[in-house]
């Protein structure tokens, strides 16, 4: 049945979820579809005025209609109160303990995502929205001691394999929407604002970036990011790679 | 005034003549400009509305080609396009501003500019009175008002395209700080066409409500009323008091973009330079927020007139009462309540908590139960019938499954958790187009072909229209089926180049999770199916203009054999509406009565 | 061909129906400055520590214009009534009254935003913020009537503690801040902060409609007193609908001036 | 009208008309009063100005705007704009205030 939904690969945690969810409510949905649908067809055929020219003023006195209204609440609810609400609980609320995550910082401005890594530190530099200006388009706080090992890469997010992403969602400029397909991940990135986003890969490899939100001109075009799952060794490479190559002031010093 | 009487061109009361001649003549501009006639008003409502659907349309299709064949100069118009629009269509290729641009319009043109006016405006003038036995609207001088300032939005919406920098671009939700920063002032016009068109609602709604609450006939008591009327009295309601919230926000945006405040922008925004030195403090979810709050009350504006059509149609061709007629109408009034508090279902990935996401996902839920039992009550008033396929029928009983499959895939989207996965891609298009284009659409046409005789006193050609309805519901659904795959698969909405750029052939080697080319190659045959759609009105266009003319004649005023009583008028109905103020004595579907000598007994008649 | 009921009342609902039109038009009126005292509330909430000026216009005068709203509802309801006693003189003199009102009412918040419009704050290249209403403005020289204000607090804070016009007033001196020097330089208009923003929005709406009910209410008083002759029964409908219109400006003021002037 | 008043009940009414115009004059002047008082509660003063502000308003709604004997028809399209406006304020501060943690940047 999913083959049949077309749904693309799932390459994390919680997507297996989104994925379930999604194939029950199109069970209730195909089941009314073809139930309405074949009776439909029926009372067509049968009641066509050539077939019974005398329609009947009361029509039917069954109560089936009501049953099947019924059922449809329940249903609902049933997929309210099992899955949707604590599902999303779960994606939304409870956090993974950041100690225990990769934290990335994702700011996405018009059209391109750049992404802040926290360095040896594990804490990032100070963020205020007051501070921003064209040289300092993120708000950093240019003498946070915190900052001055932190990580900046453009359009290159990397992350370990099987451990949580804590990613924190902001925009430079207007709202764009952080969506990895794969990933079942979609969380809109607004201005003024820091929401954040989590989810566990599960599978090692490239995954584009996709901006779902419109953003201007080139919304098409902001194709550019991508996520790049690696193993924890690599990973750890990647990092101190980073690392040198940014002097470790990438975070902080714009001018 | 208990005798409401009034001359007609073809009964000429006599001794009422000369009080009222004075009404009807007075020369060209009187009569079919600046009429008060509900009538009249109705008609230029509807003919408007429709050159606006069409204009919609073709926006659709040049954008239906740049989706296809990404970068490519379209043909035939592309002169003529780079002619207009300069730069934004350079060499007749359509640029992803350009393709925003008509993306935003077709929204709103479709929304405010056809739909709105067809369903409340048009059908709602045109029908509402008679069926409720009243001489003409409560307020008919508000009545002319409210056609003026949608024609003038209109014409502010259309001037917007011409103007330097362009129309609005940020879609039709014009989220903000999008429709801030970007240049020119298409979205200053887009606003100030906004404000008039909702003023041109609100003084429609008063009208309607007024209309129906005070005007009904002696004997039309509330549960006699046609489900048309209460049709269009929930959506009177809801125009009424949603949106203002957008007209409020409106004012606010237009303030933002003209006075430079800073009410949907936060502080630090740091968009190229332009929006450098405002104050910031705003929030960009407020306007989400106000918008939202009507524009769900609005997609039941643009179905609930639809479904009184259908409704109306089918208890006549079916020739038995509706089905649970009761039922349909506190659903109907239950739908306009609830509508009001699930609009946050569009906000899901602002950042929403799990508790006010419950909360929104709940309502979204307990609404969709009052629209499964208004489609069930209709679906059960099929059973025992003596079913009519007309062609107003055959649109009627169409739109049955369209706005079931439509309805039905707005489910996994009112879920929070699936809409995860959903939101934002061409499912989302293919849920709401599948509602209003084969659903609203259907239920228009199915209400032009019904209500033609009674306007023009001819009927429409039913050969023509059935080869109208048999086309259109095969492309509608070659066009918007296809959506669904796609979406499914992750393929994006307002995308200028149809997704290319997110397609495995462009993505970096070796990447995962990007559109395979099946979902690419769709976009074309999406597009040739909705060029094929607009060949199938062509059978329609001729058969309308065509019908003025050369239609059968009707032989009677009734030539449905209908019970509500805009049939119990001379055809057309002359100004005043009724010879003499009908007294109604039953329901309003007295069809195939026991004991009756027809199989239909009109509302002011003893069986 | 007359429409039923635009004089007497319809039996089952008890309304005329231009009453119901009004009454209809005043609920999507609430909804409209509903929503802008939501945006209200949602920037204010939402404004950062120190960012939302408070008490910054002049109460004394925000109360007279109080009391001239009040008065001039009083006058339509009594000028109703003077017209059900058949006394049209005494009714002309109510209206009258209340459009004087209407004009002392528009005239006072004329001056409250000229006010608003001269004043100043400006941003110096040092980080300094001053605050006052504008003397002089030239290519070399921006002359204030005001204060320095401590902006560490926030600029709005700083604005309160130095406020002129509320209860901690303080005198006022007069600065002189070079052209050259300035960084930034900006009245109190709609787009100083989401404050002036929304204050502007919601009184100069508000001020519309006074305009509007006064236009309405004078036309009915001169140019279209004629049907007090020929129809006085739909004449009176016609005060009592413009009058009920009149009242809901004066609701709306009665919220917006705690709101505004005093929180 | 249906309601026919006779000229006593006009002149009562007109009466009563005066009352309410003083009484929302001494509801300004207590407003204000309690401005310059200098409450210092933020709370405490909000809610006194809107206490006020709500009684002058069912004044001017009940007497002025005669709310208090109008038709059935009236008050529920009414109720039902109340209803509708605190669905509209009330959801959305709810909205905005429930969010993940750390959405807010302050
Ligand atoms: C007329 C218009 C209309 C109607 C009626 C609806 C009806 C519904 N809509 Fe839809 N919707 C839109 C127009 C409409 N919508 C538009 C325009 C958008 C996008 C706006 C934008 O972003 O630009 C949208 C978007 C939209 C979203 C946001 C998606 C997103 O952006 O991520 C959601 C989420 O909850 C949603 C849900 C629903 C639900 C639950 C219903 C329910 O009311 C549906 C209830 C109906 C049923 C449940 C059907 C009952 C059927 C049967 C009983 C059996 C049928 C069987 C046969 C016929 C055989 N809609
Ligand atoms: C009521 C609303 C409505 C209607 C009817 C339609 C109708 C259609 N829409 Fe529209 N659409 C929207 C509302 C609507 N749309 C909205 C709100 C959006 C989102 C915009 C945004 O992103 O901001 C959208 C977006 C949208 C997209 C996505 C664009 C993108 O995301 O990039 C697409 C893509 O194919 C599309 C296609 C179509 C098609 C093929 C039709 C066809 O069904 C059209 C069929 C039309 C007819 C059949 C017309 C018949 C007319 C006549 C017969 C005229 C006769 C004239 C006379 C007699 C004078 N629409
Ligand atoms: Cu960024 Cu779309
Ligand atoms: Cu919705």
């Amino acid at each position: 049945m999913k083959e049949l939904l077309g749904l693309p690969v799932v390459t994390s945690k919680h997507g297996h979820d989104v994925d379930q969810m999604i194939l029950l409510v199109h069970y209730l949905m195909l089941a009314l579809f073809v139930g309405w649908g074949l009776y439909f067809i029926y009372v067509l055929f049968r009641f066509r005025a050539g077939k019974n020219p005398k329609a009947d003023y009361h029509g039917t006195k069954s109560h089936v209609s009501t049953y099947v209204e019924g059922a449809v609440a329940v249903v609902e609810a049933f997929l309210l109160i099992g899955f949707a609400i604590p599902l999303w609980a779960k994606v939304v609320d409870q956090l993974p303990s950041p100690k225990e995550s990769t934290q990335v910082r994702i700011i996405a401005r018009q059209f391109a995502w750049t992404f802040l890594y926290a360095g040896k530190d594990g804490e990032f530099s100070k963020q205020e929205m007051r501070l921003v200006t064209p040289l300092n388009p993120m708000g950093l706080v240019a003498d946070d001691p915190n900052g001055k090992d932190d990580i900046k890469t453009d359009n290159d997010m990397t992350v370990p394999v099987g451990k949580p992403v804590l990613g924190y969602l902001s925009s430079q400029d207007v709202i764009h929407s952080f969506k990895i397909i794969a990933m079942r991940v979609t969380q809109d990135a607004i201005p003024g604002l820091r929401i954040p986003t989590h989810f566990t890969p599960t599978q090692e490899g490239k995954y584009q970036i996709n901006c779902a939100q419109l953003c201007g001109g080139g919304h098409a075009s902001m194709a550019q990011g991508y996520l790049t799952v690696l193993s924890q060794p690599d990973y750890d490479q990647w990092v101190a790679k980073k690392a040198s190559e940014g002097g470790g002031a990438a975070g902080a010093t714009f001018e | 005034m208990q005798t409401t009487s009034a001359h007609s061109h073809a009964h000429g009361s006599d001794e009422h003549h000369e009080n009222h001649a004075h009404h009807d003549e007075g020369g060209f501009l009187k009569k079919y400009v600046f009429s008060t006639d509900h009538k009249v008003i109705g008609v230029q409502y509807g003919i408007t509305a429709l050159v606006f659907l069409l204009l919609g349309f073709i926006l659709m299709m040049l954008m239906r080609f740049q989706i296809a064949y990404p970068g490519q100069p379209i043909p035939i118009i592309g002169g003529l396009m780079a002619h207009f629009f300069g730069p934004l269509a350079d060499k007749g290729i359509m640029s992803p501003t350009l393709y925003n641009m008509f993306g935003a319009m077709h929204g709103t043109i479709m929304v405010f500019l056809a739909i709105v006016p067809l369903a409340f405006g048009a059908f709602g003038n045109l029908v509402v009175p008679l069926q409720i036995g009243a001489p003409d609207m409560a307020f008919p001088r508000i009545n002319m008002v409210s056609y003026q300032c949608f024609a003038a939005g209109g014409i502010v919406m259309l001037v917007s395209f011409f103007i330097p920098g362009g129309t609005a671009q940020s879609g039709w939700t014009s989220y903000s700080p999008l429709a801030t920063s970007v240049e020119g002032h298409g979205q200053t016009f887009w606003l100030t066409g906004m404000v008039l068109l909702i003023t041109s609602s609100l003084l429609g709604a008063v009208n309607f409500i007024a209309t129906i609450i005070q005007l009904r006939a002696p004997g039309m008591t509330w549960m006699r009323l046609p489900f048309f009327v209460w049709a269009q009295f929930v959506t009177g309601f809801l125009l009424l008091l949603a949106f203002p919230p957008l007209e409020a926000a409106g004012l606010m945006q237009l303030a933002d973009n003209v006075l430079g405040t800073s009410f949907f922008l936060p502080t630090g925004l740091a968009v190229g330079g332009r929006l450098a030195d405002i104050s910031g403090g705003g929030s960009p979810l407020l306007w989400q927020h106000l918008f939202w709050f009507l524009g769900h009350p609005e997609v039941y504006v643009l179905i609930l007139p639809a479904i009184g059509i259908v409704s109306e149609v089918v208890a006549n061709n079916t020739r038995k009462p509706l089905w649970g007629y009761k039922s349909m109408v506190y659903a109907t009034l239950a739908i306009g309540f609830i509508s009001f508090i699930v609009w946050a279902h569009h906000m899901y990935l602002t950042g929403m908590g799990t508790k006010i996401s419950t909360f929104f996902q709940t309502t979204t839920m307990i609404i969709s139960i009052p629209s499964v039992i208004i489609l069930t009550c209709i679906f059960i008033s099929l059973w025992g019938g003596a079913i009519r396929f007309n062609t107003p029928m055959l649109f009627a009983l169409a739109f049955l499954p369209m706005f079931g499959l439509g309805g039905l895939t707005g489910l996994p989207l009112g879920f929070n958790y699936s809409d995860i996965h959903l939101h934002d891609t061409y499912y989302v298009i293919a849920h709401f187009h599948y509602v209003v284009a084969p659903g609203t659409i259907f239920g228009l046409f199915a209400g032009i072909y019904y209500w033609y005789p009674k306007v023009a006193g001819r009927m429409m050609n039913e050969t023509l229209g059935k080869v109208h309805f048999w086309l259109s519901l095969i492309f509608m659904n070659l066009v918007f089926f296809p959506m669904f795959i796609q979406g499914m698969s992750g393929m994006l909405r307002r995308m200028s180049d149809g997704g290319a750029m997110y397609s495995t052939a462009k993505a970096a080697a070796g990447s995962i999770g990007g559109l395979s080319d099946r979902m690419i190659e769709l976009n074309a045959f999406v597009s040739h199916a909705a060029w094929g759609l607009a060949l199938a009105q062509i059978p329609f266009i001729i058969n309308f203009f065509w019908s003025i003319s050369h239609g059968k004649k009707v032989t009677s005023d009734n030539p449905w054999d209908a019970t509500t009583l805009e049939w119990q008028t001379p055809t057309p109905p002359p100004h005043g509406n009724f010879l003499k103020t009908p007294e109604v004595v039953r329901g309003p579907y007295d069809y195939s009565l026991p004991g009756a000598s027809k199989d239909f007994v009109p509302q002011n008649q003893n069986s | 061909m007359d429409i039923p009921y635009t004089v007497q009342p319809r039996r089952d609902t008890g309304l005329y129906n231009a009453k119901l039109g009004i009454w209809l038009f005043l609920a999507s009126e609430v909804m409209l400055f509903g929503a802008l005292f939501s945006s209200y509330i949602m920037l204010r909430v939402g404004a950062d520590i120190g960012e939302w000026p408070q008490r910054l216009l002049n109460v004394p005068i925000g109360t007279v214009n109080t009391l001239v709203l009040i008065t001039s509802s009083v006058t339509v309801v009594l000028g109703w009534a003077a017209l059900k006693q058949n006394n049209f003189a005494r009714y002309r003199l109510y209206q009258t009254i209340t459009i004087l009102c209407a004009f002392g009412f528009v005239g006072i918040k004329s001056y409250e935003y000229y006010d608003k419009f001269t004043h100043y704050q400006v941003i110096t290249n040092d980080g300094k913020v001053f605050d006052g209403h504008l003397i002089k403005r030239d290519k070399e020289l921006v002359v204030l009537s005001g204060f320095e204000i401590d902006a560490s607090k926030g600029k709005a804070h700083g604005v309160m503690e130095a406020s002129g016009h509320g209860p901690n007033h303080k005198p006022h001196k007069e600065i002189e801040i070079k052209t050259s020097d300035i960084k930034k330089i900006g009245n109190y208009g709609p787009a100083h902060n989401t404050y002036t923003a929304i204050y502007f929005t919601l009184t100069g709406l508000h001020g519309l409609h006074v305009i509007g009910g006064a236009l309405v209410i004078g036309y009915i008083l001169w140019p279209g007193a004629g049907m007090w002759k020929t129809d006085p029964e739909r004449y009176t409908n016609r005060v009592e609908v413009s009058g009920l219109f009149w009242h809901f400006v004066d609701l709306v003021w009665i919220f917006l001036f705690p709101v505004l002037y005093l929180l | 009208m249906s309601d026919h008043h006779s000229h006593e009940d006009i002149e009562a009414v007109k009466r009563k008309y005066i009352i309410i115009f003083l009484a929302l004059i001494v509801g300004t002047v207590f407003t204000v009063g309690a401005y310059f008082l200098e409450i210092h509660s933020v709370a405490l003063t909000v809610a006194l100005a809107l206490f006020i502000a709500s009684i002058k308003a069912f004044l001017v709604a009940g007497y002025f705007m005669h709310l208090m004997d109008e038709k059935k028809m009236i008050y529920g399209i009414l109720a039902s704009t109340v209803f509708f406006f605190i669905g509209l304020m009330g959801l959305t501060i709810w909205a905005m205030h429930d969010m993940p943690p750390t959405t807010q940047f302050h």
